[in-house]
């Protein structure tokens, strides 16, 4: 071993992160390997350089989820990939439905992928388009437990230990 | 009203008196339940535990509404039912199971669905409105005519593994009143102000149910609407009192159960959340909000639509 | 065992397809009730609603161990009895509804209270307990014979406004092994080492009780066990596995609700507390434990003692 | 208003003291005017200069209780102080029972008084013996919503923002 071998690399600038966690429930989870709660390190500004904000976190989630197939943060149930979803689909597609063209990244049990279904494609959608406003129907996002609203909703910039959690609403009686 | 510095009859004395020696509960509370009227619109799997303990409690009048009959598929979850009384409307079966409980309440079934042109009238005759339904469309009439007729709401829904309750509407307040103090409470509407997409609305029967699931959020309604008439919690405070109860229903939460077949009880089964308060810009309670029963009663908001059920009348598979 | 890969019947599909088709359970998880049996020690506030729960399920075999008959003073939270079974044995009495609610069950009553010289021939005939009575003594009873029985104890109480909930010793290890991986599930005696001052032991008799509180413990104490039988979690993982499920049972939550009587749900309604896995000095399950069944039988460890009862027998007032 | 009026004067040396919140649940609230939680400021250190631990913690607790009555954080519920129980009272009396010279200072209705009793005493006890063991029974007692064997019982250092939680143990069904 030589002793250039043992000199350190120059150091490269490290990307600034913020550690949070993002919670599932209310069934969302089902989406997400059945995992709760999910550890994340993210930028702590986007590319313009802004802080990160709740905005930023969906895109973030968005773009991670397509450039790195590896995670199962964005693996639907075991099977089923968001980049082989197509933003077009139609909402009230069954399993059975689904256009041929998805072809063989789907594998799910049959037995509780079709009442899924919908909810599978409904986060889909949030995913895909990248943004979660305030009339986004069907989700709640909450910051730290409370009401994203009363926290600024896609403005609120990220802090270190944030808890974001996106609930479904239900409802079932 | 009257009654309520009435004595106890012995049979109430000897079938409350567990409850009654509850600090915070006391003769007061009961005679308060006994001349209290709750309205349960829904006799399924939240209906029917919120039924059984809001009967067993002693509210003086208990209306149920429901139009469906009794089928096998339910009895793992909606435990106020038989398998002799499979096909029987909802409502009559579970007041057999709840006379049999409690002989004491006036029971009054509406057998029929709840909608847009019979909500109001039997709403009016309540003091406290318990959401066991299980779609969205009859959840935002509920909570509009609860508004427009200033009667508390505790909400719950179930799905799968997953439980909701929140208590709305609490104490009333005037339609159009935002700026108020203490906070005016949210409406449904505040909280959730748009239906989920028609697609996603799996019901219990689509998407399964686990019975404790729905139960635990059954019995937790019960709780609430049997707390808000023994504490009198939907009278709102007199403004000249300086005595300002942190009762936190400005402001309410919204609490979600999270049941897990694979691991225990954990930090995450239950979690509060924190909502906003009355919205300026809802469409119901909010400020110029045009909303009115005779506008419901004939037609306008068409909650069917808001809903998007109109959309998936198209049946033709693809 | 037999019957674990059967066909289900038409009649069982037809009753329990709405929870088969919850995530996680399918027939598999079906078909894992139906072939287990559940004892449950205590038909009262409790017992009813677990018991409600639990045999809408379809649990095949379904044990009640109760020496108490039906009391009016019950039935405001005990919503398994009936007015007219009123002087009824409470086990029999519960029984008659659960069978109405669902005939599939085998329900098997023992109308006397469970004591040291019966508690083990009948817990060693069930898969899971569910701890649903009123006082202590019992409790560590229960607790030990799990213990030695192998048996997980599903064990909630409650009182007044407050209520708690554990999974104890599940998946059950041997008595006297601590160091296990991974690691041991706690006994009842490992969380709550001694007993209260007997003064202090007050009974939902003597001290009330809310009716939804209680009964918001026994709807969970069903969803634990049924999620116990049908997740498996009560088969030690195969230590040849390398998938090690994260039930974070061996070092498991308590469970502790708090009823507000004056105000709604809010941060602390639930909370949920992480208790110390197996303790290593356990009287019950702690390395070179000395605890047998044979013992229990003859009267050692006296239970009665242990809690202080034989003090309280001296009933004079000063 | 003289110049001199104005100078402030010379600064006290600031105690040092650490926030924390003390829970109480299980029915124990009940002895603390039904309220659940109290925001503490309790000494950084004991009077030998020991970091304070939980087993100070309980001994501050006594000794605010029975030093000033003008909190009620002592309080049974609405008349009845701690100072003014014996400790050799039996834990089995029932309010009819109390020795008389207790006298004036108890004022509970009876309704919720005598099956409370029991608890009061128990709690009464656990204050005034200035300690708690982990054999204490009926009690438990948690850290950070841990039971505090995970943390060392009453050796554990508070730390700013500890939350310390004593629960009874329940027993009816
Ligand atoms: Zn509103
Ligand atoms: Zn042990």
């Amino acid at each position: 071993m030589s002793a250039a071998a043992t000199q350190a690399p120059p150091a490269v600038p490290a990307v600034q992160t913020i550690p949070i966690t993002v919670d599932f429930s209310g069934g969302l989870e089902m989406l997400f390997s059945n995992q709760r709660r999910h550890s994340l390190d993210v930028p702590a500004a986007d590319d313009e350089g802004n802080k990160s904000n709740i905005g930023f976190l969906v895109r973030h989630l968005c773009s991670t989820a397509l450039k790195d197939p590896r995670t199962d943060l964005f693996v639907l149930d075991h099977h089923m990939y968001v980049s082989s979803l197509s933003l077009s689909l139609s909402l009230t597609h069954t399993l059975s439905e689904l256009p041929s063209h998805l072809g063989s990244e789907i594998h799910v049990s049959p037995l509780d992928a079709r009442p899924m279904m919908p909810r599978r494609l409904r986060l889909v959608m949030l995913i895909r388009s990248g943004s979660v406003s305030s009339s986004r129907p069907g989700i709640l996002v909450l910051i730290n437990d409370a009401d994203w609203e009363l926290e600024g909703e896609e403005a609120y910039e990220l802090q270190p230990g944030d808890n974001i959690l996106f609930v479904s609403t239900l409802h079932g009686g | 009203k009257d009654g309520h510095s009435r004595r106890l009859t012995d049979e109430e004395f000897e079938r409350y008196s567990r409850q009654m020696i509850v600090p915070g509960m006391g003769k007061e509370g009961q005679l308060r339940l006994i001349n209290s009227r709750i309205l349960i619109i829904g006799a399924g799997g939240l209906g029917c535990p919120a039924a059984q303990y809001i009967a067993g409690a002693g509210v003086g009048t208990v209306g149920l509404v429901d139009g469906d009959v009794v089928d096998k598929s339910n009895l793992h979850r909606q435990v106020g039912h038989a398998t002799s009384r499979l096909g029987m409307k909802k409502v009559d079966s579970l007041i057999v199971h709840l006379r049999g409980l409690n002989p004491l309440p006036t029971y009054v079934p509406y057998a029929f669905p709840l909608d847009a042109q019979n909500a109001a009238d039997i709403v009016a005759q309540y003091d406290v409105v318990v959401d066991c339904t299980d779609n969205p469309a009859t959840r935002y009439l509920i909570s509009d005519v609860c508004v427009l007729l200033r009667k508390p709401l505790v909400s719950a829904a179930s799905v799968q593994k997953s439980g909701q309750l929140i208590v709305l509407n609490c104490p009333p307040t005037p339609q159009g009143v935002v700026d108020a103090t203490p906070r005016a409470a949210p409406c449904y509407r505040c909280c959730f102000k748009k239906p989920p997409p028609p697609g996603s609305m799996v019901s219990c029967g689509e998407a399964g149910i686990m019975g404790p699931v729905v139960g635990m959020m059954g019995v937790a309604q019960a709780g609430e609407a049997i707390k808000i008439i023994a504490s009198a919690l939907h009278i709102p405070p007199d403004p000249s009192s300086s005595v300002s109860p942190e009762t936190n229903l400005g402001q309410p939460t919204l609490l979600i159960y999270s049941y897990d077949l694979a691991s225990g009880v954990g930090p995450y089964t239950f979690r509060a959340l924190k909502m906003a308060g009355r919205r300026k810009t809802c469409f119901a309670c909010g400020e110029g909000s045009t909303l009115t029963l005779e506008g419901i009663r004939a037609g306008s908001p068409n909650y069917e639509q808001f809903c998007g059920l109109a959309t998936t009348t198209n049946q033709t598979r693809l």
